[in-house]
């Protein structure tokens, strides 16, 4: 029952007496009588018990080692290479919090600036926070700030975002009274530029994905960033950064703002969290104040000598309260550490291949499912590539699954006009045997 | 030592990293105005790379390195088995959009952890969506704010907050939309009920309180606090930062509470990760169920099979992208059944016996005073005021003192209500001979402030870098590399 | 191919020029012509490809966690608390070596002296190294060992020990010219005293183990260390560690060294290895100087402060040579350590506790067995229990696994004597519903 | 810092373990006179047990802390997806009695592991049971022995070493029986023929060789001194702790080797553990395989299962229980699947690359001899004759002022044919940076010998210890805490 933990369990009574106290009861009377109940909870149990019925339970989890999958729609199964998982394992980074006292958190700190360092050589800005929790809620802050820096209360987002990113960005401009307006694509599956122009009069921010929800390039980007600026809107730009060793920094294109998913650096898919979210600004005081989360600073110590901590903090909570830029305080850290040491290990080498090759699987693999199903839109694919079927798709993914293959996320629920559609995904883990099955099994139901 | 950027430790052509090659070579062609320029990345191999990441680890302080007494941030000892069952490979290696049948094992727990959340905290209902505290409490307000709409109550947009709150109290309150009433704290240090009776109105949405509060002391009069909000057509939001000081002993749903947010990573032993990840599960009473995120976890008893529940007419919608962190989820799972009713209610038995321990043993100390009342939780807040006004050494100059000692610091300066605060928390894991040793190292500090006040002003000595400039870091923010070497580039820099 | 392990990869020319060199190859200048290859073997893989790969293949192994096993017979899975396990793979300790430099190894000379000395105080002897490869090694040294004390060149040992250990111990002792006597066992399964009596003269060294092969606790230990010391005999028991919050020091029982697996604690199966050898002996310098393998020592640095260092050096092989008192180098530090770190956890509490769990656990099994099978021996069982069946005993095996049960170790292959026997084991880790499972299935094919 | 002992933190009634409870309480009673009496094992909670092993490795060197040159030891970066994959359950939870059926893919892993060693060394059968190096060297010597005494030839009972070899070869033949005859090395550091042919006589059993030998240096007569060898009836017998200077560029079996044993450990990168586990895979030409420990993995091509193969008719024995460091060989698979062809070549390359840039930076230092031939493979041997003669500083004073500089001292005072030998082997995994800032600590610790030799002398002096005393240790041996406690109740001790 967890008396292992508890060193001072078998010094109750000794401490009590020492402090004058005689029993336990005692240190909780000023707790109003009958509010001490006894719980209705099962009894603890031997680490081993837990350990066996944790892993009965964690077995019964089909992974995607034991059944290819072709699910992507924002969480992508990529290989984190073994030291970055041992490295955020050690305790002192795993087990430590928010590093309050620099003196004694240099690793930690250093390690975050150093986040925030490769993540603004990849985005191609100056200003990155030590993490947000995932892209959606970066988004979302993002919309937020845009609001707060340009007093404006519109912001602009395609419909080829994720079902799951619209959600939470209603949720999170709900009380500032932002109201969203979504800009329709194209018959490339795209942004679509002429109806952007129609909407953005007025707006806080314009919003752009890259690859967008449907996997492809958005391959008039820079367009829009022109827009929105046109119309004195700030450019926030989301990105799976996976792409930006193949595709320009989306800060070199413009964005004020870019947000995105860390956590496909370093970390693996773990049923959808943690994350992290990308948060990157331009370097521009009042961009800047209006920031949300942590960020890390280089400074000097007492010596002179470099040190990192904790800085632009008046626009927190914990100092600012009601008038913060945001309420988060624990962050992502070690998400985000995680990410830099990935990206650390990939290099400028690593990232270009590692785009190259999901460049090549999913074209390989468009060609591939195109002898058997109809590829939606034209157009450049990065992971995701919608299909259409003839067949309504749950027939097709009862198929699939008794073959031992998960197929690709039902679009129809969320993209009525799509049709009988799921999007596909590939990655560099993709194995060249899983598209082989796949191919054979929709040959037959598709 | 002195760990250069990993930047500086790049040479040209280095490799650390292994891909699998293309499945097919085809030739895919990006458009010439995206594709990527310039990547200043670093070039490091594998060995370098660990070697590295290894040295700062080393250069930072975690709860297996001793004492870590952060007061509201609960940091007990992080059982090893909680990462052992979260690296299993039913944890990392499944996409959330798995055909439910495929992922019984991942929904099966979360369901357990939300059976085990309800009793602990007596509500009726759990989303485990919020990424962290402060998520759980935007989540927590929503619903609040969802609720009085949903009830044509549009004018209820006052939160009330009491000063000694967390700062992300007014901060997420805020960002649903609310205007924050602060309520002021009376001599006890609990909340000031005259001044609560004045506050409520027809406008009051709720209010936000923590108990025991962020003073480690029990809000008694809880009962009449919920009265006086409850009358007015307010909703009571726990914020759970300090359940561990009554975990197993009392539920926030018998204190009157309709909304909690609870805080994994701190009472239920998950890492806090150097500052994340962690989980903030939002739980409500049955009246509140129909306004929480989407998708739920249902059970079927029929059937044996648990399930994603999106119908959730009145949802606030979604805080967080999927479900949440699960690998968080699993560590806080694996421990509750580890401690088990008895186990929870032992561990914060002996948290509040040695806040005491500490309490008792470090008042009367010349140049600490004790402000409020005596008896604590899982906490006590102490002022340094006496010392910095006799001596000059303030709350700040402690804490980098205690550095030298191989200790971590306690929080300073929160809650705000007191001046020069040591808020120290030493949870339930730490040995009294920790204990001892920081009492001990908080008494010779005293000492030296009356005897030697510059060594402790000029503290710490003994760690890897000196006292810390933040101002100088405010002053001009060097961000990133890439803002470093700018700097550098043109002398406006010399680090 | 594995380039991303090699910095200077990338500074080849650069390094031969510095040097003065052309090309790799003149480094191999003087390697005879036509000897350097090219060979035969696959090309290198990138690590998610291996790591793919492995954890198929492994994935092919049948857990105990997937299949109830009543499988002992020397090997025992015992739970391993998480945190021995973190800790063991800290690259400080993991990726160490022998610490030849005292001044940078406390850490691991201070974990191995912990590890002497909870042995020590397990064994109840006052010297003990700091691992052998494996019990069966250490017994084989003991062996050595003895005759090199005594200047006798025969060791006495029972024939209810394991098959593995005789063999190991025949090929050990073969150079050294040492005979080894067999002693049979009485109607108990214990070693039969008074045949051990006509054996015992000359005997360099008695060996008896503690409980032995069957499982079984010899209740007349004592009197097999009188005898050999009647005979100048040296007593050697071997024993298994987990036992010994129960059962009294081998050093109290007049033991003169005393041999183990200390693997059973704080390490899993690993399909039999790593293991670590216990080899403990008394206070007394004729012992002592013909100990094998390291030893580690308490002693002060030159300012006075406590330290640690390999001490006794003079008895290896890196001094000694052929006149070493063993070959050992490498020995098992890290499983020694993990061990150590397993004991510090259990306590003496602890240990008592899964010493009776295990006992306890044993006679229920007797008890349900009973009923279904024949149970050879009387006395006291711990773990292991030979257990005999009408028909033969592979139909059983193959009943059971057709259930995903998997039965006992086949004793007849060994201990013809003993007919369709095998030897089933249970733990602290055996389930209920494993010894429910396994009863039905046999009352069926039983 | 200073550590206590884990006994010395020991609070009576602390645990630090859960147990499950026994399926059933059934009293069962131990004979008086064997129950157990005392047991002073200590008593602490699993998060002190924790923080007190945290310490422990935090006052330890490994790979990951930086440069390892340890001569001979091949200290090359231990990959961590060989932990990782060793961490499968596959690994951790299979029984070595299991049915062959249900350890298929063990046995592959095996099986496969013993093709690529096969073709590495050019040996045509490998056993994977012994346990480390020297447990190899047994073993192949074990085969040797086997070998004569089935062709009848008895007399066939000494053994020829070099030397410069590695102790444990004179310490193994002695085991298996043999008598050790050394023989000497000539001025190029290679085995000296002329002695070699002296030597041999119909009672050679064989020659035990490491090639590049322990100086570092290449025995181009190999293919003679193989001709000698076995003219006279004997076998040739390689050492494998070297390999790593050859590996996929030459073969033992080609230079004329017999029986040869690897050092997973050393070669194949997977950790040494403070000391161990290792792993010593013995591989014969097919003349010796019927005399090779059991089981052997053997794979049925038409079935397409792996079996424990038993039928070995003239097999030694065993030289260990079981099959062998499974986990160890996992790893080494692993590594050599990650290689591949080029990879290993490539590795070997580097190695050798390093240790003849380090040599030629360092030559010609004042105070440092180079003996023997210029060209290293893998390592390189200094002599620190020179600087002894002329300062007094010894080898073993440079190598605890090389701690000071927070480096890994080289092997000293081995091989015992180059007075105050300093043995260096750098290995693939460092860098250039890493390289060039050994030498120069080397250097420096020249200067410093010419100059202020005390400071050398009573190196270390930024250590957590200082020179720590072995000939106190020695003298008065403390081996555990029993002994130690003892002592010091009676006074005889003040540590």
């Amino acid at each position: 029952m967890g008396r292992h933990y508890l060193p001072n369990s078998a010094h109750r009574n000794e401490m009590l007496k020492d402090m004058g106290f005689s029993s336990i009861e005692d240190l909780f009377s000023d707790v109003p009588k009958g509010m001490v109940k006894k719980f209705n909870l099962p009894e603890g149990k031997s680490e081993y018990e837990v350990f066996f019925e944790m892993n009965e339970a964690l077995s019964k989890n089909k992974t995607v080692l034991e059944m290819p999958s072709f699910l992507g729609a924002g969480t992508y199964f990529h290989y984190i290479p073994a030291h970055v998982k041992y490295l955020i394992e050690r305790s002192e980074f795993l087990t430590a919090y928010t590093p309050y006292q620099p003196e004694i958190s240099q690793g930690m700190l250093q390690a975050l600036f150093e986040y925030q360092s490769l993540i603004g050589e990849l985005v191609g800005l100056p200003i990155v926070n030590s993490s947000m929790y995932d892209w959606g809620t970066a988004m979302a802050e993002a919309a937020l700030m845009s609001a707060r820096v340009t007093r404006r209360n519109k912001f602009v987002v395609p419909r080829n975002i994720s079902p799951e990113k619209k959600m939470v960005l209603h949720t999170y401009v709900f009380g500032a009274g932002i109201e969203i307006e979504y800009v329709d694509w194209n018959e490339n599956g795209q942004i679509d530029l002429e109806k952007l122009k129609e909407k953005v009069e007025g707006a806080a921010g314009v919003y752009v994905e890259m690859p967008n929800f449907f996997g492809l390039i958005e391959e008039e980007i820079q367009a829009v960033g022109e827009i929105a600026h046109d119309a004195k809107a700030l450019f926030v730009v989301g990105v799976d950064p996976t792409i930006l060793g193949i595709v320009e920094a989306p800060g070199e294109l413009g964005a004020d703002i870019v947000v995105g998913e860390a956590a496909y650096f370093g970390n693996p898919m773990n049923f959808g969290g943690p994350r992290a979210g990308i948060f990157a600004i331009r370097d521009d005081k009042k961009l800047i104040r209006q920031m949300p989360g942590r960020i890390i600073g280089m400074t000097k110590d007492a010596d002179g000598k470099r040190a990192f901590v904790m800085t632009l903090q008046t626009r927190e909570q914990h100092i600012r309260r009601a008038k913060a830029t945001s309420n988060i305080c624990s962050n992502e850290a070690l998400v985000a550490v995680a990410a830099a040491i990935h990206l650390a290990t990939l290099g400028p080498k690593g990232l270009r291949e590692l785009g190259e090759t999901i460049l090549r699987n999913t074209a390989y693999f468009k060609k591939r499912i195109g002898e058997v199903a109809e590829v939606v839109f034209e157009g450049i694919n990065f992971k995701d590539v919608p299909v259409r079927f003839e067949r309504p798709y749950p027939e097709i993914h009862e198929a699939l699954l008794a073959k031992n293959i998960h197929g690709g996320y039902y679009l129809k629920p969320h993209f009525q006009e799509l049709g009988e559609s799921a999007l596909f995904a590939v990655t560099e883990t993709t194995r060249t045997e899983w598209v082989g099955a796949l191919i054979e099994v929709l040959r037959e139901v598709a | 030592w002195d760990e250069p950027l990993i930047f500086e430790l790049s040479r040209p052509g280095r490799i650390g990293y292994t891909l699998p090659k293309p499945i097919e070579d085809i030739e895919v062609q990006i458009p010439e105005k995206l594709r990527r320029k310039r990547l200043d990345l670093p070039e490091l191999s594998e060995p370098e790379v660990v070697k590295h990441y290894t040295r700062l680890s080393e250069m930072n302080y975690g709860v297996d390195s001793g004492i870590y007494p952060l007061g509201s941030c609960t940091m007990k000892y992080n059982p090893k088995i909680n990462e052992e069952v979260a690296g299993h490979p039913g944890v990392a290696y499944i996409h959330p959009y798995q055909d439910e049948r495929t992922v019984q094992g991942a929904l099966k727990i979360m369901w357990e952890l939300e059976q085990w959340l309800r009793e602990i905290t007596g509500m009726d209902r759990f989303t485990l969506q919020p990424a962290a505290g402060a998520n759980g409490e935007f989540t927590g307000v929503m619903i609040i704010r969802a609720y009085h709409l949903d009830r044509g109550e549009t004018q209820r947009k006052e939160m009330l907050v009491p000063d000694s709150a967390h700062g992300t109290n007014p901060a997420s309150a805020a960002m649903a939309g609310f205007k924050v009433i602060e309520i002021p704290s009376n001599d006890n240090g609990t909340v000031d009920l005259e001044a609560l009776e004045n506050a409520v109105s027809e406008k009051t949405a709720g209010l936000m309180l923590t108990n025991p509060n962020t003073l480690g002391i029990f809000e008694d009069e809880i009962g009449e606090i919920a009265k006086i909000v409850h009358k007015a057509g307010g909703l009571l939001y726990y914020d759970g930062a300090n359940l561990n000081a009554v975990l197993g002993k009392i539920r926030p749903g018998d204190m009157g509470f309709d909304v909690v947010h609870l805080n994994l990573h701190k009472t239920f032993s998950t890492p806090h990760g150097g500052g994340g990840p962690g989980s903030g599960p939002v739980g409500v009473k049955d009246s509140l169920k129909d306004y929480l995120p989407v998708p739920l976890v249902g059970y079927d008893e029929k059937t044996g099979r648990y399930y994603l529940d999106y119908d959730v007419p009145k949802s606030i919608g979604k805080v967080k992208e999927l479900y949440g962190n699960f690998a968080v989820i699993v560590r806080a799972l694996t421990y509750l059944k580890i401690m088990g009713r008895d186990g929870l209610k032992e561990a914060s038995e002996i948290a509040v016996l040695n806040a005491n321990y500490l309490t008792q043993k470090l008042k009367g100390t010349r140049g600490y005073e004790l402000p409020h009342k005596e008896l604590r939780k899982h906490e006590v807040v102490f002022s340094a005021e006496p010392m910095k006004k006799e001596t000059g050494v303030k709350a700040l100059d402690i804490a980098k003192r205690l550095l030298d000692f191989g200790l971590h610091a306690p929080t300073i300066y929160f809650p705000l209500i007191v001046h020069e605060a040591l808020m120290i928390e030493p949870t339930e894991t730490v040995s009294k001979e920790e204990l001892d040793a920081y009492i001990e190292a908080l008494k010779r500090i005293g000492e030296e402030a009356y005897n030697n006040p510059e060594l402790v002003k000029s503290a710490p000595h003994n760690t890897a870098v000196k006292r810390v400039d933040d101002v100088l870091a405010a002053k001009r923010p060097i961000i990133t590399w890439r803002m470093y070497k700018e700097l550098k580039e043109r002398g406006e820099v010399d680090i």
